[in-house]
């Protein structure tokens, strides 16, 4: 037989809202209608409340009183553990957000007109603003042109999580200068072969 | 009772009339009357089929097609599901569907299909069978491809019972949830990494066919990076004085790098430089 | 510092669905991708549980394994109780929809066709409908006959709903009886003939 801790632990944890002293003892009336002798009073309930909070003091979970009742929930020191329950996957970055975020690293300070005209497409503000709320860019002035447009700039946290110590770490463009050019040369010989 | 419209009851009294008497009706004639028992036929339907006209429709419903009319005959009158009275079953089958018609009920075609599936099995039935053929091969029961079916049909009918026993989340049983308040769902970052960055770079000089390319080395990185921290520490419309910008601990090359981006700047219009007088300290000021 | 024990507690019931060893394991991770020297052994995240499961044995919860994972629910002798909390009683299936269900369950992937073959009957839209809504039935291919028909089969949350942890648990279907048991169809013709 279960008793009335048992009862009232299950009715929160199965109803996962506020529930209300009344309503808690209602689960015990026969019918809905008429009050019952076996309805536990007011105070038994509190007393298997307070029991349920004493039994959960050492636990992850809490009892708390709200604007509706009573309800079980997540302590927030857990927070740090429980959050990652919901972490959607990592998405991917586009193509257009990487080449923007490289332009913006490698020609720094640089304008959006610039990079537009490097990439040959109009960058998006969605892409700026992601960059700018991972805060890899800002704004660090404005150029003296007609619109004045926002100078951008890599910042600390675009190097610590690329895990550079300062810009000068980025792969030079020397190097991916020989990349193309190697890429270049042997889809060259390539044709070529095709060709003969 | 039902009610049947006068031009039925005269079938009825007719199909009746006409077999009155000792003699059994050729094989057919069975669907002009509603039932037979024993060796005469009934103009009304007996106890066990009778069914209240508004009932009726609630009554097809409970059936779920015909392989399930078809086992509700079988398994009433507690027969064995491998040894049906194909003759039997038939006619109470064929019964059924005779009276969902005269309720001008819309029935299903899958009842009219299961009838003549029944008659067919029964006409074969009644064709006698070569004596050699019987003992030496295999000729198949007509029923056994019905049988099948009903058998196959029970155990899902069976298997759909033991599902709807099975404890149920909100029935039988709840699940345990509680609130995570400060548990906010977090929006993680895609894995980028270095190397992501340069193929991006890579692809986009490529396709943009960056001339430049071959100028920029590592201090042009350094220079167009000083910049931007220049810029950053200038702010708006501050000044800075030059000495502060060049500090001696970067050492020569730290120095230069500096200066050459300062001179970008300037040439790039981002900064201005101003000079009160010769030689006096020089002055750094975003535009 | 809050133990092994009642994060995994917290994270069940925060999360209200089965979840995996793994995905218990990876609450700890510091980061999604690499493996991090925190994160609990496999066996550490099972001793949490089987702590768990003692902890409730008196109580009017469980710790249940279902599709795949675990998950903490209330007891079914507390229904009597807990049911009250709803006003509504919980909905009655159709024979025609169970029978359906049952059919997926059992022989999916399955095309309505086939479905329909068994049953005797068309399925009605409605009821494919209902299965796919509740998201206990889903798309997963289609066969390759002329057509192309939808094959169906059951779902995660199907097992869920019914408690079950694979589909191995489902009841055992009744065997077939072999049909050489039929009776010599002869002789019933001939007590036929003797009836007229």
């Amino acid at each position: 037989m279960p008793t009335i801790k048992d009862i009232v632990e299950a009715a929160l944890l199965a109803y996962g809202q506020p529930l209300s002293i009344e309503r808690l003892q209602r689960l015990f009336a026969r019918s809905a209608a008429e009050s019952d002798s076996e309805v536990p009073s007011r105070e038994a309930i509190e007393t298997a409340l307070a029991t349920l909070a004493e039994d959960y003091a050492q636990r992850g979970i809490e009892l708390r009183q709200v604007a509706g009742g009573y309800r079980i929930q997540v302590r927030a020191e857990l927070a740090p553990w429980i959050s990652r329950l919901w972490e959607a996957r990592p998405a991917r970055y586009s193509r257009a957000l990487l080449e923007t975020l490289a332009l913006i690293a490698y020609r720094q300070p640089i304008t959006r007109g610039e990079i537009e005209q490097v990439r040959g497409v109009a960058v998006s503000t969605s892409i700026i603003r992601t960059l700018e709320e991972q805060e890899w860019i800002r704004v660090v002035g404005r150029r003296d042109v007609p619109g004045r447009p926002a100078l951008y700039a890599t910042t600390d946290a675009f190097l610590a999580h690329f895990g550079l110590n300062n810009r000068s770490e980025l792969p030079a463009l020397t190097e991916l200068t020989e990349l193309t050019e190697l890429t270049d040369w042997t889809a060259e010989i390539e044709g070529e072969s095709d060709e003969q | 009772m039902i009610a049947v419209s006068e031009q039925q009851s005269a079938d009825f009294e007719a199909a009746a009339a006409r077999n009155d008497g000792s003699l059994a009706p050729p094989p057919g004639s069975e669907g002009d009357s509603l039932a037979r028992v024993g060796d005469h036929y009934l103009c009304q339907w007996p106890e066990d089929l009778y069914i209240p006209p508004d009932a009726l429709e609630v009554f097809l419903e409970t059936f779920e097609g015909p392989l399930d009319l078809l086992l509700y005959l079988i398994r009433r009158q507690n027969l064995d599901i491998l040894d049906i009275p194909i003759a039997e079953v038939t006619r109470q089958y064929i019964e059924y569907v005779d009276l969902m018609q005269e309720l001008r009920l819309e029935l299903a075609a899958e009842y009219l299909v299961m009838a003549a599936m029944l008659a067919e099995i029964k006409s074969r039935m009644l064709l006698p069978r070569p004596a050699l053929a019987a003992a030496e091969e295999e000729v198949e029961d007509p029923r056994a491809e019905l049988v099948r079916r009903l058998q196959e049909y029970e155990r899902f009918k069976r298997a759909a019972a033991e599902l709807d026993q099975l404890p149920r989340w909100g029935r039988d049983f709840f699940v345990a949830t509680v609130d995570a308040p400060a548990c906010q769902p977090a929006t993680p970052v895609p894995e980028v990494g270095v190397a992501d960055l340069l193929a991006a770079l890579r692809g986009v000089l490529h396709r943009a066919r960056f001339h430049e390319h071959h100028r920029v080395s590592r201090e042009a990185i350094s220079i167009r990076q000083r910049m931007s921290d220049m810029l950053e520490r200038l702010g708006h419309g501050r000044y800075v004085g030059l000495e502060e910008l060049l500090t001696a601990h970067e050492g020569r090359s730290g120095v230069v790098v500096t200066f050459l981006a300062l001179l970008e700047l300037v040439r790039e219009s981002l900064v201005e430089l101003t000079q009160a007088e010769l030689f006096a300290p020089i002055y750094v000021r975003a535009r």
